[in-house]
């Protein structure tokens, strides 16, 4: 899915650019509400593991391979802002540092993943949280939901644009095709992984789930004084 | 100073899955005492440490240190007099090299250059791990990464020394080693261990953590002394300890 | 020259990244001869550097999804149309999945290069005296140490498991598997949560500024070297008409 | 069966970083026999035990359990045959309750269904750690993750139980309970410890690995005796140990 530079013109390259630069602005803003200074490592080990994740492809059909985008994933653990900062962060010590994802693309890549990805899949899972039981463990299929979307969606933006802004003139329609066809089973994976991942972290840290907040009753503390 | 170092009052806390651990611990250490504390596995008391510099924060209760309450306010002042050693020294150790680790501390002080070497030398030396300034931490055995953890601390010169079971995975040696430094240095000591003749060599005091709450203080020899106390508490004396030892 | 390479601040290395990738994507579908004269310029650069050789092939092994995406171009693409082997292709997409493939290559490998004389650490200073948002580069910064965290954990979870009689090959591994990567994420958060907070301990109270040193205005000229020329490159071929 | 158990003949290693840590280590432990490892910090105990059941492989020399050369053809009856309880607990627990953790060795041995859940509940009950089965292991004391850790090997009943410094973290009870388990098995046991009258107390013989050899090999209650040899290797009695206790 990381786009390469050259695989779209030179100024539609710099309008995506634009377009993410003001994205990831805006999320620097929203990211103040989502963060403490106890819950910023959060941040870091989401960047991480989407990081680690991305690295590792796996087979998909006809010779093409997927990867875990994690957007869905981390919007639903760290909130949506946070989130785009996190995918943006991977993304530009992809292209830097692993050549993965070309640099002038780092726009369109951010648009597509931590944009597209990211809300795509924290507004599905809203939407699933709101029709489900409101109980934490209702956070995991809500959040495969959004994973399962999320993906097809990058996907489908992607393809708009090179038909739109492509070096290549190609029939819209059979693109988008190909291209959803193919990301939907790349988005099944998607579903599952974090579906899994946001289970086994709802059982034990709930509190550590940001879209499970409004699920949680508050823990009892005990309060009361012993006298000495 | 005339107060307390330290003072912890009415202290509860839970851990986020809501199962209570502490129930209101009172505990007070004066400036140059060394308190041992005793207790259970799971009794709390390596929650209650946690709480001692702020790295947890209690439910209610309060705690002070050379009378600054622990509050997000006075947390920079507050770690720089309350010196940790976790139980588990991965915890506690975390740059490329074990001269960087000990290093970290101190720098953050503010101390630079000929100073900082020096206090990195020192607190190396007193632990017996100058001669692995150089290696990775995580290449270490056990218990030299327990000395080296040990070492970030000592570099930082503390008023108050929290040590959470320092003795374990040393060898006989540096466990007496350790027992020396602590009597050298001029800090207040509390000591969290399993090992109760270590307690009694080491410490006047010791207090008692179990059940969330402390259910004894007092002499230490006086607590080793009363069976059905350390009985009620998961305490008993070791395999071949003489306890005449503890009524010298 | 290794050493000049090498020396040159991160945020040098990376604007020249960033402009000589620009210089390569501006030049049309059809000019693909241009191409020619950044490689050789690109050469240049990997031979002075020392690239090794296996960081360049690791490289190439990343762009393989885009092989097939390039190579279905042709099939797909509208406009005149050629015979090639009987089978017919649009001249435009053969064309473009050229372009394409020389445009993300050149790209690739001068990132390649890049990472290969910069250490994280260092990139991450770069990017601090780029200006990027300070969050940016802080989540970064965890982003790094966590992803040793990460892989310290994988590989401690992975000896207890074959401590204990555990063989992962058969699709029979895979439940235990999969609830261990659940377990993994929180291990490894409330490790490096620990890491942090004993760094805290410690009196640590975040980045101090810019790290990393300032650039001379010599090294800027130095970093300059590579995309000015591939801009000229690009330059004197659109302007020479090769484009249209 | 008539060969040892364990038999370890000429071992050598080295760390990828190039520092050699064992240099021609031999050791035999008879089937049902209790041997104590002791030495300072850093001898190689820990890097001697990772190669029992192959998880390191030897420069040189070789290793055999019951009959069995540890190679990889072999390592799947090997390590059905050594239980390892790592010196760090951390490194031995990796699913997310304490339940599969326990029940993790046995299912790859094959064991099922009711049969599965006896086996873990009887070695979460032989541990005292009943209650937390459904708890995630890091969520634990260290005591109490130390004690699951046990757990996971009893309840994989090896032929032989390598344990690296098993009391460490743990309370004094628990310490002696876990004697009274050791006592009550009929396996053989390769414990290191650095705490001397408790390998006095369980193990009748003991060896001192120092400076990447077996210096020493014996009677435990010879060994402690000679307070020459124990100095030489930063070996010492604890403070208030009567020593009459060894030639009883
Ligand atoms: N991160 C955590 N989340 C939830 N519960 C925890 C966590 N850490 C500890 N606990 C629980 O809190 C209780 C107290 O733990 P703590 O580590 O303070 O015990 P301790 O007295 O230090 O024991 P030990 O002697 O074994 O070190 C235990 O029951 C433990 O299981
Ligand atoms: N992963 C590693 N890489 C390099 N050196 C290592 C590594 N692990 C251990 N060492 C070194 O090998 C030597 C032996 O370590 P080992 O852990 O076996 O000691 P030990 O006898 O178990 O000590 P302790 O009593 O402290 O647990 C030490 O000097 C240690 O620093
Ligand atoms: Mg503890
Ligand atoms: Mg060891």
């Amino acid at each position: 899915m990381h786009v390469p530079d050259g695989f779209l013109s030179l100024p539609a390259s710099l309008a995506t650019g634009v377009v993410a630069a003001a994205g990831v602005g805006l999320a620097l803003r929203g990211a103040r509400r989502e963060l403490d200074e106890r819950t910023s490592p959060l941040a870091g080990l989401v960047a991480a593991f989407v990081f680690a994740a991305q690295m590792l492809n796996f087979p998909v059909a006809a010779g093409t391979s997927g990867h875990l985008l994690g957007g869905a994933l981390a919007a639903v653990l760290v909130g949506p802002w946070t989130a785009t900062l996190c995918l943006t962060v991977v993304l530009a010590v992809q292209a830097l540092l692993f050549a993965d994802g070309g640099v002038t693309a780092l726009g369109t890549n951010i648009v597509l993943m931590g944009l597209v990805g990211v809300w795509v899949g924290w507004g599905a899972f809203v939407a699933v949280r709101r029709v489900l039981p409101q109980r934490p463990a209702s956070a995991a299929p809500a959040a495969s939901v959004g994973g399962l979307l999320s993906v097809p969606a990058a996907a489908a933006v992607f393809a708009l644009l090179f038909g739109v802004a492509g070096t290549v003139p190609v029939p819209l329609d059979v693109v988008v095709g190909a291209m959803v066809g193919v990301h939907v089973l790349i988005g099944l994976g998607e579903a599952v992984i974090t579906g899994l991942v946001v289970s086994a972290v709802v059982a034990v840290r709930p509190d550590l789930v940001y879209g499970a907040r409004p699920l949680l009753q508050r823990p009892a503390v005990p309060s009361e004084r012993v006298p000495a | 100073m005339t107060g307390p170092i330290l003072d912890v009052r009415g202290l509860t806390f839970a851990y986020p899955d809501g199962r209570p651990v502490l129930a209101g611990v009172d505990l007070r250490v004066a400036a140059g005492e060394r308190v041992a504390l005793l207790g259970p596995n799971g009794a709390g008391k390596t929650t209650l440490l946690l709480q001692l510099n702020g790295i947890l924060r209690p439910a209610s209760g309060t705690v002070t240190v050379a009378g600054l309450p622990v509050t997000p306010r006075n947390l920079r002042e507050v770690r720089r007099l309350v010196g940790v050693v976790f139980q588990d020294p991965d915890d506690q150790l975390f740059m490329p090299t074990v001269r960087d680790d000990v290093a970290f501390g101190p720098a953050n002080l503010g101390v630079r250059g000929a100073k900082l070497d020096r206090a990195v030398a020192d607190a190396l030396a007193a632990v017996g791990m100058a001669e692995a300034a150089a290696r990775p931490p995580h290449h270490l055995s056990l218990g030299e990464r327990r000395r080296v953890a040990l070492a970030t601390v000592l570099a930082m010169r503390p008023a108050l020394l929290v040590l959470d079971e320092p003795t374990s995975n040393l060898d006989p040696v540096a466990r007496r080693e350790l027992a020396e430094i602590l009597t050298g240095l001029d800090v207040a000591v509390l000591m969290v261990t399993h090992d109760l003749p270590y307690a009694l060599q080491l410490c006047e005091r010791s207090a008692i953590l179990s059940g969330g709450r402390i259910v004894a203080d007092g002499p230490t020899g006086a607590l080793l002394a009363d069976a059905s106390l350390l009985a009620a508490h998961r305490l008993e004396l070791p395999f071949g300890f003489d306890p005449a030892f503890g009524r010298r | 020259m290794e050493r000049l390479v090498r020396r040159l601040p991160a945020q040098v290395k990376v604007a020249a990244l960033v402009g000589f990738a620009l210089a390569v994507v501006a030049v049309p579908r059809d000019a693909l001869a241009l191409h020619a004269g950044h490689a050789v310029l690109l050469a240049a650069v990997v031979l002075a550097a020392r690239v090794p050789g296996r960081a360049l092939a690791r490289g190439l092994t990343v762009e393989v999804p885009f092989v097939a995406f390039a190579l279905f171009l042709p099939f797909v693409a509208t406009g005149p149309r050629v015979e090639v082997l009987g089978v017919s292709l649009a001249q435009a997409g053969l064309a473009g999945a050229a372009s394409l493939l020389v445009k993300a290559t050149l790209g690739m490998l001068a990132a390649v290069t890049l990472a290969s004389v910069t250490r994280p650490a260092e990139l991450l200073d770069g990017l601090r005296r780029l200006r990027i948002p300070a969050q940016l580069v802080e989540i970064g910064a965890f982003m790094l140490r966590y992803v040793e965290v990460v892989g310290d954990e994988w590989r401690r979870m992975g000896v207890a498991r074959a401590a204990r009689g555990f063989v992962a090959a058969s699709p029979a591994a895979w439940p235990a598997l999969s609830r261990s990567v659940g377990a993994l994420f929180l291990r490894a958060y409330e490790r490096g949560e620990r890491v942090h907070l004993a760094r805290l301990a410690r009196g640590y109270a975040g980045p101090t500024g810019a790290g990393g040193v300032p650039a001379t205005a010599a090294q800027w000229c130095a970093g300059a070297a590579l995309p000015a020329a591939a801009a000229l490159v690009s330059a004197t071929g659109l302007l020479g008409g090769w484009g249209a």
